[in-house]
């Protein structure tokens, strides 16, 4: 377990690492100045060399990535804005702020949309998906099937404001939404999330429902499941016992890339709903070509990824003991 | 199969769909023309007396009215009728190009993988693991400005296609590694069957055999991801519009229309607009997804429902 | 006397002792492309301690009669029609809750292939106790301490310890034997086993044979044993019966149906099977043809599209008229008691000797 | 407010396009306050003009505020954080709102009368507005007694001659350059060369510009007369840093500060906790006051979010109001309308005047029968319409704000008021007149939902006249720097400008001086008339305001009616509103918005 978990982790920094460059070259090519967006107004040629130099943009770009990388690794105390400890991506062009201190402040939405979000479409989507396999081909399965089938076509950037002109801006029902810290005022954390969770979650409880109820169809057509029958166990154990238990995987697999993709920033469901999230910062970013938070950002969601990506393969363990890790 | 496809009521209507909004997209000028209008008139200057200061059409429902079909656009007054067909070509037209990119890549390297094994495999698999770790939306975000800018120098106007072009690359970057590793499998247990055997030892030269012996085989799972991708790439493409890093106005598109519909404007005060990019796109994306499962229980039976 | 049997088609209340008698059983799935009949009239009956072998090539409807048997068959799909009468209870009737209550209890099933039957995500042990603590309302404990007993039973040495383990951690030989405790821990009446042995390598398949006589001798229960080998049947069962295409063609005792195999099918058989004794420059003559469709099943006889000897009988009668099987021992052909016993004896018996 | 005003309309353009999703734009922007009702207050606003206060004038404390008591708390949403504290990189709205608190500067405006409408320079921690005996080459002025720092430390003039000689330092980027550009007598940037490094590298500026002979007296001196002086010091941007808690880099989050308030707390994003700052004595300062103790101040308040808030009137929202925050176009209309609202409501004009400019260094442009053209075809509305409407924009004859001296609502020179969609026919035929039907027009445009919404329909217009626009986006957060390149491409753009001070003088001569034409200055058009140069010299030495108004804005009717290098495009106007228990909510024209200095909780 410890072996393998090592083993994957150190997959992962590879990879990030290989990302990292990718990014940072990426940034390179755009076609905006950092520097110009620094140098504000009374900006002078002088100047913009000035600034080049000081953010370290006249230096080779190879250079200029290996500080970021020592900086990351171990912090830095040379910039102007003040100290920079690690993990230093260095500070925002656009707010002067670190990096490091953004993303962990952006986090916090991101986390309880996606939290939220999850418990709303895991219950959801399993559920009604395990009713349309107990009671398949009845109407329920249809009418299930059918309404999983139209609203999984349904993109968040027509469900969500959508919602928002009628919920919102039409009928008064609900507040805009916004993020709330939790600690500070709890009622208005969920009251400001709702929406965001509830359209956020018909999406993805849609594709659940589908996926739980094609799986577990799979799975009642396995012979272990027929076996457990001709051993006289009911129904009802079988489906929730054996064929359940066979269905995870599949379901586990695709919830962890989920999960990941979203902790890294659910950019459209946050820029929709306007959340100051991780997703929005990366929009941000990428706008005012912050290129620190622009890396900040990217690496940040990719572990998430990864991280999930690790998670799952090691849930794997639990669910099937036929998975041996190592 | 193909009978088997033409028995599977669903599967041909959401075909006739499918094919429907293609050939409203193909048509898109015509339609227009007949229709007397283009999705580039300023309405709100040339009839200002349809809208108010803000830009908002006066009249119930988004100025819907015998002339205006689907009404006006909020703001700038655009119709909306027209506007809607040139978006969904635009859309199409880009995720076409993007799946047979796709398609094509992933073919080439998926099958070279699978076929060659070894070393090839080796990196074209790290390759895919690789790709596969990247936050997708993130990168297409981030590098579109980019791309863009590997055209024209942002001092120049971007031309459309210079959009087009560069929302085709990003989304072909990430897009084929999922085939390509079903078509790398699909390959690998190709090799090892009998018949390939045959031909190799019957001294076939490998080009020969992956164009005779393995890609007739590799049909399926081509059509079967191609029809599940295609619709994928419409709304990615659409997201991008929609965050505003795709097409921008005034060229039509369906993203773009997301956009305008997100906007409080609309909200506040015409909610109808919103419905026409809404539905079209539901309707488009239900039925292809039909059209998918259709497809592939067509050409390979067992897998359950 | 072993096996009563009805003339197909006629419905005569079961023969008193009978412990399981099936009557007139036909069975047919709905599929996309049409309906197939996968036992088509079928009838037979089988005393309590006694062995029926079931012989036949795959698709001959041999599984599926014992799945209906369980009432495991999918109700979606599949008609039933005829009457299963467990101990003079009918099945094709019960509720599902009844025959949750037969099901691993008074009738048990050894699947074919142990590896695929058995679940991976439960530990063998708790897979064997199951059935138990559901039927016997037995503790956990209890129900656990009866697994390790089974396994010990069936010989898994160590049995405790192996309990414990998950099936992929067995051997496939030690599989099966978890299938055969799974299936006896409630000491059924009735055990049927489909094919238990295919799956496995020879020296293993004697070894579970052997195993499932003296559980037989111990348990006294009936066994219904499936297989399309004949040599497996020659040492299990006490009784045969040979179906093809969805309904019985032979059947009789071992000993009948072995020496005096009476239906051109059955001598197929004995003719495509390999034997130590016999002369290795003698050709094997595997039956012409392929398994008819039961979506559209031949007319007539069955098998006639397959038959070498139609011409014996002569006329029309084998593509016209389906050949019935009589009671006790008989065969369904057209072919005349002394056709039968002459070409046997002369031009069949040479090859097997 | 000047460039930075600018900047951050285009920063916040883009945030309202990429970032906040929910932007602009409004249901009825037609249904706002009556029209007549301001042209009348326009009316008065000429005649009330800006006086320069003496010594009597500048005595502290301040006139209280009627009905004023002290005590309580005031939250106040905001939705941008404050990027800069320190007073030197202050050239934005919302952060100049909260220095108004925070910094004091040699001079600053004094509210008159109690509807913010009248000013008058005073002398802030000077004795007075300062005084000259040169026509304005010479400025002297004397720091009064008793004026310190938040850490006790007394002010002196050291502290002065640190605060403008750090001006120079290449990470004060930020602010206004008026004053440094006097002082070195340069236009553009190069004023820079004067003194590199600020005084952090023991350089300092010589006795012959900068003078501090003891520890009270500060002397400006000027080569040419700079009779504004007491306009430019009001900035916040020239406010005192405190030479020894100077700590360059970080006193932008940490700021010496030494007005009535000093930050508590300060999460950068999150929040600001303002408190009595008890080393501030009212005697020495007759502009604010301190009856407030706490102001809380919270960021990431949409406008949508604190307008519902403050209608809601419940909890602390009764004791809120927003110094940033203008009524979100959508409810524009339902809080107009509301009477309840009436007496919370506060409506001005931002100082901001919208225009295109013609870029006359381009061949084709320099026919003036083609400026006509695109003068007369150019539609307006579509830029009104972006921005939210007539309650958010109102169409602009002129380009001198209601909010300056010399504003005149009756001129209108290409009936835009009339037809704001433009008159593409006139149009045609002057272009068929100059034989330039299908000339190119390069339009940049600011990359915002705005931009993009107002530039597609202005091209459309001006395509109807016969012109081949070709559309070019441009980054916001770099449009300004791009705009103002001397080499740019762009044939026409928009800016926004809006007066440092409210008099004229902050808008003519940076933008229409053909002097200051150079690499990043703001005569975007780059027009270089003779007579508005001459114009320019003549006015600026006027010493009485009033005159210098009447002057500015003749010349300022020539440039747009006989120049036609801009076309005036909009007045930027906002809507206000407080929560039902605060006390003395103004709409201050200089400030702009709502005066802090002057909230009390009822």
């Amino acid at each position: 377990m410890l072996r393998f978990l090592l083993r994957r982790s150190l997959g992962a920094v590879v990879i990030l690492f290989l990302l990292s460059i990718v990014a940072f070259l990426l940034f390179f090519g755009m076609p905006r100045d950092p520097a110009l967006l620094m140098c504000g107004k009374t900006c002078t040629p002088a100047n913009l060399e000035n600034l080049h130099h000081v953010l370290g943009l006249d230096k080779p770009i190879p250079e200029q990535y290996w500080i970021f990388l020592t900086n990351l690794v171990m912090g830095s105390d040379d910039f102007a804005q003040g100290p920079c400890p690690a993990p230093c991506f260095g500070y925002s062009y656009h707010s002067n702020e670190q990096v490091w201190g953004t993303l962990m402040d952006r986090l916090p939405a991101t986390v309880s949309l996606t939290l939220g979000g999850a418990v709303f479409f895991l219950v959801i989507g399993l559920g009604t998906g395990l009713i349309a396999a107990w009671k398949r081909g009845t109407i329920v399965d249809k009418t299930f099937t059918a309404g999983a089938m139209v609203i999984s076509s349904m993109q968040i950037y027509f469900l969500g404001p959508l919602a928002l002109a009628i919920l919102v801006y039409q009928t008064h029902v609900f507040d805009k939404p916004a993020y709330n810290e939790f600690t500070e005022n709890p009622g208005a954390w969920f009251s400001g999330l709702i929406i965001p969770w509830v359209v956020l979650s018909t999406i993805f409880a849609s594709q659940y429902t589908r996926m739980a109820r094609s799986s577990m169809i799979e799975q009642l057509q396995e012979e272990h499941v027929r076996t457990a029958r001709a051993k006289g166990m009911s129904r009802r154990y079988v489906f929730l016992r054996y064929a359940w238990r066979g269905s995870l995987i599949p379901i586990v697999t695709i919830f962890g890339i989920d999960l990941g993709s979203l902790l890294g920033g659910a950019i459209i469901t946050e820029y929709t709903f306007g959340l100051p999230g991780l997703g929005r910062l990366a929009v941000e970013s990428v706008f005012f070509s912050d290129l620190p938070l622009l890396l900040g950002v990217m690496l940040f969601s990719a572990t998430m990824i990864l991280l999930c990506n690790i998670v799952v393969d090691a849930a794997y363990a639990f669910i099937d003991p036929r998975v041996r890790l190592a | 199969m193909w009978i088997r496809f033409k028995r599977d009521r669903t599967g041909v209507i959401s075909a006739y769909v499918v094919a429907f909004f293609f050939l409203v997209g193909l048509l898109a000028p015509v339609i227009a023309n007949l229709y007397g209008k283009n999705p580039y008139t300023v309405y709100a200057d040339e009839r200002p007396e349809l809208f108010d200061s803000a830009g908002v059409p006066v009249q119930p429902n988004g100025g819907i009215s015998g002339e205006f079909w689907f009404g006006l656009e909020p703001g700038n007054g655009y119709d909306v009728f027209t506007k809607l067909l040139y978006g969904i070509r635009t859309s199409l037209m880009i995720s076409v190009a993007v799946t047979l990119a796709t398609v094509l890549t992933g073919i080439l390297l998926g099958v070279t993988a699978g076929y060659l094994g070894g070393r090839a495999d080796y990196w074209i698999s790290r390759v895919i693991d690789f790709l596969l770790a990247f936050p997708a939306q993130l990168f297409f975000i981030a590098s579109m400005p980019v791309v863009v800018s590997l055209f024209v120098s942002p001092r120049d106007e971007t031309p459309v296609y210079v959009r087009v072009v560069a929302l085709i690359l990003v989304q072909w970057f990430l897009g084929w590694m999922s085939l390509g590793r079903i078509l790398r499998g699909t390959t690998l247990a190709l090799r090892e069957r009998e018949f390939i055997d045959a031909a190799k030892v019957s001294g076939a030269p490998p080009g020969r055999i992956i164009r005779k012996e393995i890609l007739p085989n590799v049909v399926t799972p081509i059509l079967v991801q191609g029809t599940y991708m295609l619709p994928n790439f419409v709304t990615a493409e659409a997201g991008l519009s929609f965050l505003g890093v795709g097409i921008v106005e005034p060229t039509p598109d369906w993203g773009q229309m997301f956009a305008k519909a997100s906007t409080e404007l609309v909200m506040q005060n015409d909610i109808t607009y919103m419905f026409f990019p809404g539905i079209s796109m539901i309707v488009f994306i239900v039925a292809f997804n039909l059209l998918g499962d259709s497809v592939r229980d067509a050409f390979d039976p067992k897998t359950a429902r | 006397m072993t096996t009563v049997t009805q003339e197909a088609g006629a419905s005569v209340p079961a023969d008193a002792d009978a412990f399981l008698s099936v009557r007139d059983l036909h069975v047919s799935f709905r599929t996309e492309d049409g309906v197939v009949r996968a036992v088509d009239g079928l009838s037979f009956d089988l005393e309590r301690g006694r062995t029926l072998g079931i012989v036949g090539e795959s698709g001959s409807g041999k599984s599926v009669t014992n799945l209906t048997i369980l009432g495991l068959h999918n109700p979606m799909f599949t008609t039933v029609e005829g009457e299963i009468l467990l101990e003079g209870q009918e099945l094709t009737t019960a509720r599902e809750s009844e025959l949750e209550k037969l099901r691993g209890n008074k009738v048990a099933m050894i699947f074919q292939d142990p590896l695929t039957a058995l679940s991976p995500y439960y530990t063998v042990g708790r897979q064997i106790a199951e059935p138990y603590m559901k039927h016997m309302r037995a503790s956990k404990k209890a129900a656990w301490e009866r697994a390790v007993e089974m396994l010990g039973k069936v010989g898994i040495p160590n049995p405790r310890q192996r309990a414990k383990d998950y099936p992929h951690q067995f051997s496939g030989g030690m599989r099966q034997r978890a299938m055969i405790a799974m299936a006896l821990v409630c000491d059924p009446d009735l055990l049927i086993a489909d094919e238990p042995t295919t799956a496995l390598d020879v020296t293993v398949q004697a070894q579970i044979l052997d195993l499932l006589k003296d559980l037989q001798q111990e348990f006294g229960s009936a066994i219904i044993f499936i297989t399309h080998d004949l040599g497996v049947i020659a040492d299990m069962a006490d009784d045969i019966m040979v179906m093809y295409a969805g309904s019985a063609v032979e059947r009789g005792t071992v000993h009948e149906v072995l020496r005096a195999p009476q239906h051109p099918y059955t001598w197929g058989l004995l003719n495509s099977m390999p034997r130590l004794d016999s002369d290795p420059n003698a050709p094997l003559a595997p039956i012409p043809g392929a398994p008819p469709s039961l979506l559209h099943p031949p007319s007539g006889c069955r098998f006639h599209p397959r038959c070498t000897f139609q011409d014996r009988v002569g006329g029309t009668r084998c593509v016209t008229e389906v050949p019935l099987l009589g009671p006790d021992r008989s065969s369904a052909c057209h072919l005349t008691a002394d056709q039968k016993r002459t070409i046997f004896t002369e031009e069949i018996k040479p090859r097997l000797r | 407010m000047g460039r930075s005003g600018r900047h951050t309309r285009a920063v916040i353009s883009v945030l309202a396009a990429g970032v906040l999703v929910l932007t602009g734009c409004s249901s009825g922007g037609s249904k706002s306050g009556g029209n007549d009702k301001e042209q009348q207050e326009n009316a008065e606003r000429q005649k009330a003009l800006i006086k320069f206060g003496d010594a009597a004038a500048s005595k502290g404390p301040a006139a209280e505020v009627p009905g004023a008591k002290p005590g309580g708390t005031i939250s106040v949403p905001a939705r941008d954080s404050y990027a800069h504290l320190d007073p030197a990189q202050i050239y934005v709205f919302n952060e100049m709102g909260v220095a108004l608190l925070l910094h004091r500067g040699l001079t600053g405006y004094k509210a008159t009368s109690n509807d913010g409408k009248e000013h008058e320079v005073v002398g802030d921690l000077a004795t007075d507005s300062g005084t000259t005996t040169d026509g304005g080459r010479t400025w002297k002025y004397t720091l009064k007694d008793g004026i310190k720092f938040q850490d006790g430390s007394a002010i002196t003039s050291a502290d002065i001659r640190h605060s403008v000689e750090r001006l120079f330092a290449p990470f004060i980027n930020q602010g206004p350059p008026y004053l440094q550009q006097w002082l070195a007598d340069t236009p553009g940037s190069d004023y820079r060369k004067l003194l590199p490094d600020g005084p952090f590298k023991g350089k300092h500026l010589p006795d012959s510009v900068l003078e501090t002979p003891d520890a009270k007296t500060v002397v400006f001196k000027f080569k040419k007369p700079h009779p504004d002086l007491p306009y430019a010091l009001a900035m916040t941007g020239y406010a005192v840093v405190s030479q020894k808690g100077d700590t360059k880099e970080k006193y932008d989050k940490a700021p010496v500060v030494s007005g009535p308030y000093k930050i508590e707390s300060f999460r950068s994003g999150k929040s600001m906790v303002l408190v009595k700052n008890t080393n501030w004595d009212p005697a020495t300062d007759p502009i604010r006051h301190q009856y407030v103790d706490r102001f809380t101040i919270t960021f990431n308040q949409q406008y949508e979010d604190s307008t519902k808030a403050l209608v809601a009137d419940s909890g602390t929202d009764r004791t809120a109001v927003s110094w940033q925050n203008s009524v979100d176009a959508g409810n524009l209309s339902k809080v107009l309308g509301d009477p309840k609202m009436k007496p919370r409501t506060v409506i001005g004009y931002q100082p901001f005047v919208g225009q295109i400019n013609i870029n006359l260094s381009h061949k084709p442009m320099q026919d003036k029968k083609v400026r006509e053209a695109i003068a007369y075809a150019l539609p307006v509305s579509p830029f009104v319409r972006a921005y939210g409407g007539s309650a958010a924009m109102e169409v602009a004859g002129g380009i001198i704000s209601p909010t300056v001296s010399g504003y005149d609502p009756s001129f209108d020179p290409w009936g835009k008021k009339k037809n704001p969609a433009g008159d593409p026919a006139k149009a045609k035929k002057l272009l068929e007149e100059a034989g330039k039907v299908g000339t190119k027009l390069t339009f940049g445009y600011v990359n915002s939902q705005e931009g993009q919404a107002y530039s597609t329909a202005m091209a459309a217009g001006l395509e109807k006249a016969g012109f081949d626009v070709q559309r070019q986006e441009i980054p916001a957060e770099t449009y300004f720097d791009q705009v103002s390149k001397l080499n740019n491409n762009y044939d026409i753009f928009h800016t926004s400008w809006a007066a440092d001070w409210p008099s004229a003088s902050t808008v003519i001569p940076p933008l229409y001086d053909g002097r200051v034409i150079a690499e990043g200055a703001q005569n975007y058009s780059q027009v270089d008339d003779p007579r508005i140069n001459s114009e320019i010299d003549r006015i600026s030495r006027i010493a009485d305001p009033a005159k210098a108004a009447a002057e500015w804005q003749k010349l300022a009717e020539y440039i747009v009616k006989d120049v036609v290098n801009i076309v005036p495009t909009a007045y930027y106007k906002q809507v206000q509103i407080a929560g039902s228990k605060v006390g003395g909510v103004v709409y201050d024209d200089v400030i702009g918005g709502v005066d802090p200095r002057r909230l009390y909780v009822k």
